[in-house]
């Protein structure tokens, strides 16, 4: 699953195709749990980095950055600001290569991870797109199949948080009512993450 | 509750193209990230920039009170939306005269990130910022969680006495001590009547019964600490004093500014009903009222309901307090 | 809309008390007739009285423009209700420092026979007095009946350029007159979104749907000279623009104050989205605007909506108008 | 119906009476023309010159002006200060007279119609109180039973007039929708006529 120049363009179409599938989806699940503008935010988001897909340089690292960029030019959302502050990480590891290794997937992620946590402030475990972004990253450091291995591990951090209350973001201050809700944060994850390996 | 509008998309850019028609010896349109306003006469050279953000919807909060002896700069973004860490930046660019830039603003999770990637940012540029969050909310964190608590009227006290201290061309240090001291010794309630309508959502952001009211909701709709039945003026405004009063006790010879705020559609009628307690309840205590605030000073469009602050002042943060400040929606001295 | 209110009955009373308990140092209560409020300083002798005085329910208007530059003393009614002959004759009384007593006031017939009948009763007190009406609303009467035209809004014109003038030590003929001009010169339309309640009545004022508004629509919910389907901010902001300026059209060269004002519940967000059309509007007449005033100076306690006034100015008006006032709700200067 | 001192006291106990029982009518009457606060004038009106009744001079003209008074300080409605004006016209008349003559009856109701007309700045014609006035003080003038004939009096006046528009006040706004409609002002004239010559 090495990702070239071509493979991070067309994994980009497919997660823009999947976002506007989801806005509605994504929304929703904001909307019972915060402010309901998180398929707005994803969907502004990957247009704006696909915009830029044509200038997108060979340089994987550089690529990233300008992604991230574009995606936090277009809103500020928690979760953009989130997801851009992950993109910038791995950016800076990746900076000089232009593709990315199998090997590296899980030290990106969880490095990415980290620095959402800084960024943040949220404690791993709170019911957040961190705890999606930990469990891949756990899944990715040992599994064979890197693909099937992420799809799964987004799927089973949804199914063992569903049942805990949210502690992070505006979904904190549901406490309790938040049991058995999905975290939308983690929703999104999900959808972008088997966007990304095609697994939708 | 109905909205004059053209299309929900566009309601932040009208309003500020607006503002700028109306008020252009006040504000003035920067940067291309779009919804940043600074001054119109940027602050003299060498004077410590104050930068403040948020969602829109809530004016004079934030961008109103850009202006000098408040703030310098203002990122806002769509209704009850954090502006993007770029249109932040812009902000501390136009706000910094080369002393650095205080970041002052209210305690919500996605401000907060995109405050601090900002300045991760600005850094790059050699500007210096620092940080003080206001969160005079109590009834959204007991007080061993104060930290957590949101930011809301409280703010414009800080505006007011930060900017103060900034025209003073106090060093970054000095301006952010002082901000956060008056950050510190601001305490705030709410109580909603009814909600108001975000464009973009074009439905009201929350149900609230005809007979019904919510003690201590926040700005954006965020529950609050209990709702019953509409009580009477004289009710809600002892209940009110007496949560504050518990978080911030007051003695004789205490100082102590006071705002009475209408979230939007409750008339200044409805806010001097409530005064007559909250001056009953504050002379009850001994401490002298400085500078009562009256009005719409922060809001949230058409929703109604009123909060209340107060803020505890001493010999400095009076006299900051009291001097001279000039926007659109406020002036002092 | 809910209210937060005591009893509808003391509305008024508590307002005042609250009112004069926060800005005491801008007005005081005169008088046994009650709801008579005068400066907290009064004007230096010799200088014409202004009063004006009608239904509570609409602040700033009347009471809060009580104050150097503006208004002398005020009597104020319960909501939407003439306030008493004998009120009216108190505020005169305290208005008057010898040089006589202007009359300044809203074209409404209880109004109208009160402040005919407190004259006489000081007629025996040795106070001159004479009358400005303000009828403004264009809804409200076409141009040839033009002196049974409401007033609305307009009437913070009048009071600012009468005030200046009176500041300035001119005799009572020529404080009237220039008073007069500036009626004159305004011209006002509303429009109206949501009704507000009257807190004796409690039930709102008047009934509308959720998707309609209503053009021209007077400011106690006195019809207006369409209802329909509620249009965009720049559909309303057009039309509105159509009648003022077909009634007292502009030409190249010619200045003009405009207030875009709210009735009370409609935010100032949306104030300012209508204010770029009203610019447009008046920039293409090629008139210059001067001082445009965006905000809540004439309400209707909740009421939702906007209303629009066109002040003509000239050379003498203008200079009135940027005249230095102060007042808890207004300062120029 | 020579009018005494005693005849005055116990004609304002029957108005007042009157006004409380007329409470809601006059409110509705007027709710539906108006601002509906016409009950609320008159009782209010009505208790305040009660409440002097003890105070009232023999001077059947200084009574009158204490009335008037009285009723004026109550509230600042148009109907007050019309009844007002009316009734301090009669005051000056009747100014050093310790009864009222049936025969003045007419001239003094006269009087008074044309100082609140001068107060109103209303046309008579105009379907307001000033057209029950008119009637009364036409009926009043040959009249033998001045009790009869006033009580049929503002009776009349209500019917001529329920079928034209209203034209001054604030009913003035509804123009033709007020055909049909009983002007609020003439049906108080009826309350407070019929209570005083006690035909209600
Ligand atoms: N402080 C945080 N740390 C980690 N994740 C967070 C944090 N705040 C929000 N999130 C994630 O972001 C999601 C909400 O994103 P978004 O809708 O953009 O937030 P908002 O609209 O409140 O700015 C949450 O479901 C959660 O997964
Ligand atoms: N200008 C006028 N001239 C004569 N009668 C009037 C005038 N204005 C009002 N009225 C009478 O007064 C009645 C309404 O009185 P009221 O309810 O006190 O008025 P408001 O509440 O508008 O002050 C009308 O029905 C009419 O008979
Ligand atoms: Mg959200
Ligand atoms: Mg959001
Ligand atoms: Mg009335
Ligand atoms: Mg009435």
């Amino acid at each position: 699953m090495t990702i070239t120049h071509n493979g991070l363009l067309s994994a980009i179409d497919r997660i823009a195709a999947a976002m506007e599938r989801d806005f509605d989806m994504l929304n929703a699940a904001d909307g019972a749990l915060g402010d309901g503008d998180l398929g707005v935010t994803m969907t502004r988001g990957m247009r704006a980095i696909s915009e830029t897909k044509d200038d997108l340089p060979e340089d994987i690292g550089m690529a990233l950055f300008q992604c991230a960029q574009a995606f936090t030019k277009s809103s500020g959302s928690s979760y953009g600001t989130l997801v851009a502050t992950g993109l910038m990480s791995a950016a800076k590891t990746l900076r000089g290569k232009d593709h990315i290794d199998p090997e590296d997937m899980s030290g990106l992620i969880a490095g990415a991870r980290d620095k959402m946590q800084e960024r943040g402030k949220a404690a791993l475990g709170g019911k957040t797109v961190l705890d999606s972004l930990d469990y891949l990253a756990k899944a990715l450091a040992s599994a064979e199949n890197k693909a099937t291995a992420a799809a799964q591990a987004v799927d089973t951090a949804l199914k063992d948080f569903r049942d805990k209350p949210a502690t992070a973001g505006r979904a904190r201050i549901f406490g309790d009512k938040s049991i058995g809700m999905d975290d939308p944060g983690m929703l999104a994850m999900q959808s972008v993450v088997k966007a990304a390996v095609a697994r939708h | 509750m109905k909205k004059i509008l053209n299309s929900p998309d566009a309601y932040v850019d009208e309003m500020l193209a607006g503002l700028i028609a109306a008020h252009s010896e006040h504000y003035q349109m920067y940067g291309d990230s779009g919804k940043v306003v600074a001054r119109a006469k940027p602050g003299k050279p060498g004077k410590v920039g104050i930068v403040t953000g948020g969602g829109s919807g809530h004016l004079p909060v934030f961008t109103g009170y850009v202006g000098q002896g408040l703030l310098d700069a203002c990122a806002v973004g769509d209704v009850f939306a954090s502006p993007s860490a770029e249109q932040m930046a812009d902000a501390i660019r136009v706000a910094d005269n080369g002393a650095g830039v205080l970041r002052l603003y209210g305690n919500y999770g996605g401000d907060v990130m995109n405050f601090d990637m900002a300045g991760e940012l600005v850094e790059f540029e050699d500007i210096t910022c620092s940080t003080v969050l206001l969160a005079d909310d109590v009834a959204s964190a007991p007080p061993d969680e104060a930290e957590k608590r949101r930011g809301v009227a409280g703010m414009v006290y800080a505006f007011k006495i930060a900017g103060a201290a900034a025209e003073e061309e106090r060093d970054l240090a000095a301006v952010t001590a002082v901000a956060q001291k008056a950050a510190d010794a601001c305490r705030s309630i709410g109580a909603a009547l009814s909600p108001c309508t975000v464009p973009q959502a074009g439905k009201p952001t929350f149900e609230i019964a005809d007979d019904e009211m919510e003690m201590g909701m926040g700005i954006h709709g965020e529950p609050g600490v209990w709702r019953g039945k509409l009580q009477s003026a004289d009710e809600i405004a002892n209940e009110m004093m007496d949560r504050l009063l518990a978080d911030m006790p007051l003695a004789n010879g205490d100082r102590v500014s006071v705002l009475v705020n209408s979230l939007g559609a409750t008339p200044p009628e409805e806010l001097y009903i409530l005064y007559r307690i909250v001056k009953e309840r504050l002379d009850a205590t001994g401490a002298r009222i400085i500078m009562p605030l009256v009005g719409r000073y922060a809001t949230s469009m058409e929703m109604s309901g009123v909060s209340f602050t107060l803020c505890k002042l001493d010999d400095e943060l009076e006299r900051l307090l009291r001097a001279p400040c000039d926007c659109a929606f406020w002036r002092v001295g």
